[in-house]
């Protein structure tokens, strides 16, 4: 009998898949939400205790499902790091839920809210999987319900863009898992294993005889290419404003803030635990994946610039600050992986943050969402213009706020990185010049006095805030702060859950 | 490369279902037309699937059936079941990726009247503006 | 056997090709339906039954039910009966 | 006669071809000017007949450079069918020689897919859930889904179908009824000692209810309402759900588990596979009719 918190990984994906097909049958979009918080607070707990028994006692462990270890049955495995980022996915999930709760029974109809929180249960039980997963087989079924529920969060607004937007998101979607799953049958011709572990070890094996390496370089190629195009870098973004800027506020906050950061953080597990970082660095791909980190970086911010409209100005904010991440991972060192983690840790609570304040900014324009009509939407909303003066400022890089730190670190580890050096310090510094020439002009839009949207024939309303909209803001903007202040014991997780893997 | 052509004559069923995947991937590319997507789609899964069994084929070899439970069971008698297993878990899921795309199509053909993909995303921007 | 099997390959690479040459979105269909049977004849040469019954029953079956009323759909907005629907809309 | 039923196919084929011969809605330049391609830096350089083809020819090439890559990888790999790849090792040795004494089943495959690898396929039974309530969010009658034009369309098929004459339909079907029940119900429960299994079996059953469906609408309709439906499938998936948190607690626990393999070769056998196998099918087989049903007339 293995200590009850070890089990805690397994009931929290059963829990959420549970909760997913209840809801199925409630036919009714209120209880279908209480029951999706009731869950996330569970697993949010669960993940808390697992966070504090592995990082206390600096452990992980493996849980095989069922009696059969592990090259032969699915296993789990749940370290610091895991446990980590459950929990950071539970609370942000919670926020943008909560903080894009009125335009959810706004913009879906009465019949199929329900069916709308089945796909938000679903997509926290595939995110969690693709977390602990210790099984790459594993991880090919969830990326595909995964790509399926978020698929769904897209349409669920079900106006023309948004069904267009769902087309390109799943053909695109679809291509980069055939990719994957052409690389995973390559990687098991080859070691004979699915398992991580095993995999780790034979692929060693391999490194060290020098056999196979053609297919190890194209397998490992195919791999990141279909999680780049999963995860929108940058030549393969085309399908992301779209998707993320026609869709309802919680599902845009949740698909920016967590599902891209679902396969990254799967990619980082097989770097890790299937390779090793050093292997990966021998094969070169890494050297491509800074390259086109700091395109995305550069590119995504320009492409910002030139957007008038609020929410696809977020959405292109998105695939800049996913360069930022693969930048950290493409440095190809420890130093560069934890400032990637860190990143995917703080830009799930910004971007949710920017989302759902400009949702609640654009609702006192009358839905409008372009920034020309958004004058003075910040002083009608004073909440949500302080929540998106706040995020605004952690994406351009402003000290105490998260994305300083996300900054500092990429900058520490470019300094140690073998030739990524200047280049590196010079995306960052673009980067950061880009994001403010678009995030600076917007707060002062908001918070200027008088009103533009009576041109569309709407007048400007008040929004008094709900108590949801509240605790979305509070929490995430709080997050944002404590990440940017009290960041050290978060490193400290990241790089013990990192040294672990 | 005639050492390359006897390798490629000994595993025809990798080359062929790499040519198919080909052929999927490019009527994904160049078809505008989303039926035809969707059935270059499901041409290239069908292709990944064959890829993928046929490793897990050993010649000389039977169907992992055992007829004789009683009689202690040979490794040598059978082929590898598992990229069976994974292979048949991936055919559920694709069936469940076609019915979304075909609804999909379905809803977006009732807006749009037209399955032409670009003309459909010319319409969308057309009515954004 | 072999031989068989080689012709079954080409015959897959024939129907590929054809489904995605074909101007008709229903021949495209029907070629489509072909190419499934004949997967499943080649998962049966490949010594999985398992995958040959499924891929029966799903691919030929399933799938081309659901493509058939998609197509039965849009016609229902278009082609005979559609030309009177479209002269209303508009 | 002949003349008709040609008549028939051709509108079947004008109808099928619409989507091809459709007027124009958008101008070439407009056209042009939205098409997102990796090429847009050329804009204005090319004519438009001539951008076509470079997107043409980079999609060739890119697809030619992919098969090219994956045609050498296959160079470098193992033999196939070569015994001795890598792919037999330990893991095959244990499926296929314990398979029997740990599991029960004489099948491997559902050892393997059901007991060994339960997670990956209680993932994919999800895959399945997901895909139905997609197509429900999509395609389930609702104001912003369906016009009155649509509606009287439904109408009048239904009128359509009323008056047409299906006895050949009809008999057929009568005859042919038990011998797909009886093959869908035999795959189903026959999975853990023969081909078949939950997916395939469920699959067969799910493929005679639409033929059902065709012959005799209204029976089916009474039967499946929205109700039934939603409860079979609840019904499976928590029963397949719950067997699987058994199933993995007591094992990763090293609990004893009442679940035992009985005498491999008999039917009732193999401890959970058939019982998961039923569940599965009737999962697959309502949701297959749910598929079919919401394409066809938005509603169970």
């Amino acid at each position: 009998m293995r200590p009850f918190y070890e089990n805690l990984p397994f009931l929290c994906i059963f829990l959420a898949m549970l909760a997913g097909i209840t809801t199925s049958i409630l036919h009714s979009g209120k209880w279908a939400l209480r029951i999706s918080l009731t869950a996330l607070t569970v697993i949010g707990a669960a993940s808390a205790w697992l966070l504090y028994a592995t990082a206390s006692q600096n452990t992980y462990f493996v849980y095989a499902m069922g009696k059969f270890p592990s090259p032969w049955g699915n296993e789990l495995r749940a370290g610091p790091l895991e446990a980590g980022l459950a929990l950071v996915f539970c609370i942000v999930m919670a926020c943008s839920l909560l903080g894009g709760l009125k335009d959810i029974f706004e913009d879906i109809l009465p019949g199929k809210q329900d069916l709308y929180f089945v796909m938000m249960d679903m997509l926290l039980a595939s995110l969690l999987s693709m977390l602990y997963t210790n099984d790459i087989f594993t991880g090919y079924v969830f990326i595909e319900i995964n790509t399926i529920a978020a698929c769904a969060i897209v349409m669920a607004k079900d106006n023309n863009q948004t069904l267009v937007a769902t087309m390109r998101y799943l053909v695109m979607s679809l291509l980069g898992s055939g990719l994957f799953l052409i690389s995973l049958a390559l990687l098991y011709a080859i070691t004979g294993h699915l398992l991580m572990p095993q995999l780790g070890e034979s692929i060693h094996a391999l490194f060290v005889s020098g056999l196979y390496t053609e297919p190890l370089t194209v397998l490992v190629g195919l791999m990141v290419l279909g999680l780049s195009i999963k995860s929108a870098l940058f030549p393969f973004h085309s399908w992301l404003p779209d998707a993320h800027g026609s869709s309802t506020t919680a599902s845009s906050a949740i698909l920016s803030g967590l599902v891209l950061k679902g396969y990254i953080v799967l990619l980082i597990k097989i770097f890790y635990r299937v390779f090793s970082i050093s292997e990966v660095r021998s094969l070169k791909i890494t050297n491509v994946l800074f390259v086109l980190g700091a395109l995305a970086m550069i590119m995504g911010s320009v492409k910002a610039l030139q957007e008038g409209h609020s929410k696809r100005m977020v959405a292109y904010s998105s695939v800049a600050q996913i360069g930022y991440i693969y930048l950290g991972v493409g440095l190809g060192i420890e130093a560069g992986v934890v400032a990637a983690v860190f990143q995917i840790i703080a830009h799930a609570f910004t971007k949710p943050l920017l989302f759902v304040s400009v949702g609640a900014l654009s609702s006192t324009a009358g839905h409008e969402k372009k920034w020309y009509y958004l004058r003075g939407a910040g002083r009608r909303c004073k909440l949500a213009g302080i929540g998106f003066t706040l995020g605004g400022l952690s994406m351009v890089g402003i000290p105490l706020l998260a994305g300083f730190v996300t900054k500092l670190y990429l900058a520490q580890g470019a300094t140690l990185a073998a030739w990524q050096t200047a280049a590196a310090l010079a995306a960052l510094a673009v980067s950061s010049v880009l994001n403010a020439m678009y995030y600076i002009p917007a707060i002062v839009q908001i918070w200027s006095s008088g009103s533009t949207c009576q041109e569309m024939g709407i007048e400007p309303r008040v929004r008094r805030a709900d108590p949801a909209l509240v605790v979305s803001v509070l929490v995430l903007g709080v997050g944002v702060i404590l990440l940017g202040v009290c960041y050290r014991p978060v490193v400290g997780v990241i790089s013990a859950g990192l040294a672990l893997l | 490369m005639s050492n390359a052509i006897a390798t490629w004559s000994g595993d025809y069923y990798q080359v062929f279902a790499i040519i198919l995947f080909g052929i999927g991937f490019i009527s994904l590319l160049l078809h505008k037309n989303l039926i035809k997507k969707i059935i270059g789609l499901n041409i290239m899964d069908s292709s990944v699937y064959l890829f993928l069994t046929s490793f897990g084929y050993i010649d000389g070899r039977v169907a992992p059936i055992v007829a004789d439970p009683t009689a202690p069971v040979q490794m040598e008698t059978y082929i590898n079941p598992l990229p069976t297993g994974l292979v048949l878990t991936g055919i559920v899921v694709g069936v469940s990726v076609t019915a979304f795309s075909l609804a999909l199509t379905q809803r977006l053909y009732k807006k749009y009247h037209t399955l032409n993909l670009d003309e459909i995303l010319i319409l969308a921007k057309r009515e954004e503006v | 056997m072999e031989l068989f099997t080689i012709l079954l390959l080409v015959g897959l690479v024939v129907c590929a090709v054809s489904a995605s040459l074909a101007k008709n979105l229903l021949s495209t269909l029907l070629i489509y339906m072909a190419f499934s049977l004949m997967m499943s004849m080649i998962w049966l040469l490949l010594q999985a039954p398992d995958l040959a019954i499924t891929e029966a029953a799903v691919g030929a079956g399933v799938d081309t039910v659901l493509f058939l009323l998609t197509l039965k759909t849009i016609h229902a907005l278009k082609g005979t009966r559609s030309d009177k629907s479209h002269d209303e809309k508009h | 006669m002949t003349k008709n039923i040609k008549e028939r196919w051709r509108q079947f084929a004008a109808w099928v071809n619409g989507a091809d011969s459709d007027t124009p809605v958008v101008t070439p330049e407009e056209k042009r000017a939205a098409r997102p391609h990796p090429l847009r830096f050329l804009h204005g350089m090319l004519s438009e007949k001539n951008e076509m083809r470079v997107y043409h020819i980079f999609s060739v090439v890119m697809c030619l450079v992919f098969t090219g890559t994956l045609l050498l990888t296959v160079l470098y790999l193992p033999t196939f069918g070569g015994a001795g790849n890598p792919t037999e090792n330990e893991v095959m040795e244990r499926y296929v020689e314990k398979g029997i004494e740990e599991v029960g089943a004489t099948n491997l495959i559902s050892n393997i897919i059901l007991v060994y690898r339960g997670f990956d396929t209680f993932g994919e039974s999800c895959v399945l859930f997901l895909a139905a309530t997609c197509v429900m969010i999509l395609l389930r009658k609702d104001e912003k889904n369906t016009t009155a034009y649509d509606l009287a369309e439904r109408a009048e098929d239904a009128e359509i179908e009323s008056e047409e004459n299906t006895t050949v339909l009809r008999s057929v079907v009568r005859m042919l009824m038990p011998v797909i029940l009886l093959f869908g119900v035999y795959v189903l429960l026959n999975g853990h000692l023969s081909p078949g299994g939950g997916f395939s079996g469920g699959a067969i059953l799910g493929a005679g209810l639409i033929l059902f469906e065709n012959a005799f609408g209204e029976k089916v309709r009474r039967f499946m309402s929205e109700h039934v439906y939603h409860f079979i499938k609840v019904a499976a998936l928590y029963f397949y759900g719950f067997t699987m948190i058994y199933v993995f607690f007591t094992g990763a626990n090293g609990l004893h588990s009442i679940i035992g393999t009985g005498i491999p070769g008999m039917i009732f056998s193999a401890g959970v596979i058939m019982p998961i196998n039923v569940a599965v099918g009737l999962e697959v087989a309502c949701t297959m009719y749910a598929f079919y049903a919401f394409f066809s007339k938005g509603e169970l």
